[in-house]
């Protein structure tokens, strides 16, 4: 198949090209919908100076946490990042430059850099240290706040099953920010869990359009989970 | 006697009208989703891209792609609906949900709130908090009234970085049901037990008390 | 069934509450997914100076080309308005406030309307009569407008299939505006092709949430088709 | 001879690539599709909302929710995708489509293009064309080189409102394939029996010609 297959046969030419001091944009939320082996690649690789645009940055030893000892990670943009000692460490230092973003406006300057927007106002984070060095400006009388978008060099995804052409199905809370980081990237790879041949998905039900995706792998997961809470059957 | 973290959350819950769409935060907040009256449907919105949270799975249940946005595992109720986080905060941001309910370090007279950073401590981010006051019209907050060595929470200005400005309306502390306007607290309802002189006393913001204050009733 | 039932049973009330000079938020791309019952009950109500706003609007004699005879519309918010005589004439002889808006441009305006964003940038209309009046700045040396964002008193919508508490599926291209304005509206009134049970729609597939479906209306629908092209089997 | 609109369409389509989303506008543009090399894959989007445009359906297969920019019924090829207009403007907008090949009134040296609007004539408006020359790095305009008159369409200046500015680099006509660049037109080819001269002759704006210039091939 040539044209639009995207699939690539191993891990070492899913990320090839990436470089030190790139900027990667993540898709995931905690552990849940993670790129775990693109990361894991990552980390094989030893690319340094990454700066990371991701909702957290995994624990101690799963998911972007494992890009930590390292130091493979300059800068990250996050909206939350607890649960990871290491992590802790490196920004208490200084070793590691943090930017503190509202998971809303994490999400909406992904989707504005993929969609060709460079800039949007939005009323989260006004009044407050988000809200820095940013313009402000009134609208019907409330006050908002500029923020602009983002776009990675790379953008690593996870999807659970795609076709040939890079057409992405998302399954459950594991979708979270992937759709918006498969647009933001200017290489966006994407690791599934199934691939099935063009025409197999109902174009009514793909989440994420094959135009975005450049390269496409097969992944076996882990999918650890973070909080595991249960109920009695 | 102070309200116990149940008792918030049952307090709360009176505040749920049948066919709201609820976002609930992390700790006492959740607990709200326990004392849903009978006969009444609620549905829950999980910043992290789920509107009809169900409760926590079976062990047969347990599916790593479904959890909250206190990334616990969950499931999902009748008539629930998956999304990215984009469209999520779209929802949150552009004013669809009917109620909030957070927690805080802090609120103020003017309805702001501090609620993700205590400087010098670990930082570890403000997660959704921020998109949440920010997109809502409709505001609770819960806290405890003030802390153990007893200063108070409901200030006259906030001390800690703010979550946000002039958003908060109404404060459920373990002490008061708490109204914000025109720049004071206004004193709605007191726990059972808890007398008005009491709640003046751990309130540092000015505290307007209009006639009677009823107890509340759980 | 309480709380989240949408479903109403009369269009009267599907449409109650619209009054003269309110602003419509419309889905639909030609004749193609537009909600042609809601739009023939504003015909019957004879709801005046109405401001609206949609792709299109439609033909002499179907979908919101029949609210123009009775002078109904005072403005449209439209990206291409052909194909409609009497439209033309309306337009001509400045009985009809025309604001010509990018297709893109209109469509992220709704969506933003629906999102909480005041406004945003875009490099769309740069240059160009659409211009004229906005703010104009650079982002990373390119040239870009701010262009504000939409919100209706009602949004009226087309979907395929909906379950009971107002999640919503399109089918095919009948999808366009459709969920964007849906997003956009105070009160949005969706009609569609078939309702279900909640629980009956895969949640994963579901395109929009009934958090933003108001009012929803099993309807009978012609289904013009503005250009018939056919080959030969 | 000047090429006929089905030789235009077959010159540009020699600019097609394996893998390539292209935007193909109503008229000559969507030609195009009728001479895509054989074993080139193409992927036609559809800015309405469908990425993997087919043919026009059977009469089997005719389907009123189906349709393409131009409102004409069609079908999708293997492995097409449905999005919403919100999407299909962010693809383009977002720079994702990589040839885009619409028509125009006028373009000028600086890449400025007219081809919505003509004052005094009824105005049908811009549809999605101000969104696909904002957003395209990649742009083939497709017109006559001249009205039937003689008068020159490729222009110092645009005199009709424009529909983009700067943005055009490539410009195909019935006479000439031209490159727009430092502000000024640069012949590359002439159609099969056009002379450099009656180019010349016909084209307002500076243009440059270096060296011999050869003939399209069809």
């Amino acid at each position: 198949m040539a044209g639009f297959d995207k699939v690539v046969s191993s891990y070492e030419e899913a990320m090839a090209g990436l470089t030190d001091n790139m900027t990667v944009v993540a898709g995931g939320f905690g552990l849940c919908g993670i790129p775990e082996n693109l990361i894991a690649e990552i980390k094989r690789k030893g690319t340094k100076g990454l700066t990371l645009v991701s909702n957290n940055c995994g624990v101690d030893d799963f998911g972007l946490g494992i890009l930590l000892p390292d130091r493979q990670i300059k800068k990250i943009i996050a909206s939350y990042v607890g649960e990871n000692a290491e992590f802790e460490r490196q920004m208490m230092a200084g070793e590691l430059d943090v930017e503190l973003t509202p998971q809303g406006t994490l999400a909406e300057k992904m989707r504005a850099g993929g969609a060709g927007i460079p800039a949007f106002f939005t009323a989260t984070g006004y009044g407050t240290p988000v809200a820095e060095g940013k313009e402000e400006r009134q609208f019907k009388g409330r006050d908002y706040i500029l923020e602009e978008s983002i776009v990675g060099d790379f953008a690593i995804v996870k999807a659970w099953k795609a076709d040939r052409y890079g057409n992405l199905v998302f399954r459950k809370t594991a979708r979270n920010f992937n759709p918006m980081a498969a647009t933001a990237g200017k290489v966006t790879v994407v690791e599934v869990e199934e691939i099935v041949e063009p025409g197999e998905l109902d174009p009514d039900q793909i989440h994420t359009a094959g135009i975005y995706v450049d390269r496409l792998i097969l992944g076996n997961f882990e999918k650890r989970i973070e909080q595991r809470t249960v109920r009695k059957a | 006697m102070a309200l116990s973290r149940e008792q918030i959350a049952q307090r709360v819950a009176q505040e749920l009208q049948d066919g709201y769409y609820v976002n609930l935060g992390i700790g006492i907040p959740t607990l709200v989703a326990n004392y849903i009256p009978e006969g009444m449907e609620v549905m829950l919105q999980s910043e992290n891209g789920l509107l009809g949270m169900g409760q926590f799975p079976t062990e047969d249940e347990l599916d790593a792609d479904l959890i909250n946005a206190g990334k616990q595992t969950v499931t999902m109720a009748t008539g629930a609906s998956i999304f990215d986080s984009a469209e999520s905060f779209a929802m949150i941001r552009g004013g669809h949900v009917d109620l909030t309910v957070l927690g805080a370090f802090e609120v103020d007279v003017n309805g702001n709130i501090a609620s993700y950073m205590i400087p010098g401590k670990l930082i570890k981010g403000m997660g959704g908090a921020m998109d949440l006051v920010a997109g809502a019209d409709n505001i609770i907050v819960t806290m405890t009234h003030a802390s153990k060595h007893g200063v108070s929470k409901l200030l006259s200005n906030c001390t800690l970085p703010l979550t946000g400005k002039g958003c908060i309306k109404k404060v459920l502390t373990d002490l008061a049901f708490i109204e914000i306007k025109d720049g004071k607290f206004h004193l709605l309802e007191r726990a059972p037990g808890i007398s008005v002189d009491e709640i003046v006393k751990l309130t540092e913001g000015e505290l307007v008390v209009t006639g009677d204050i009823p107890e509340m009733k759980l």
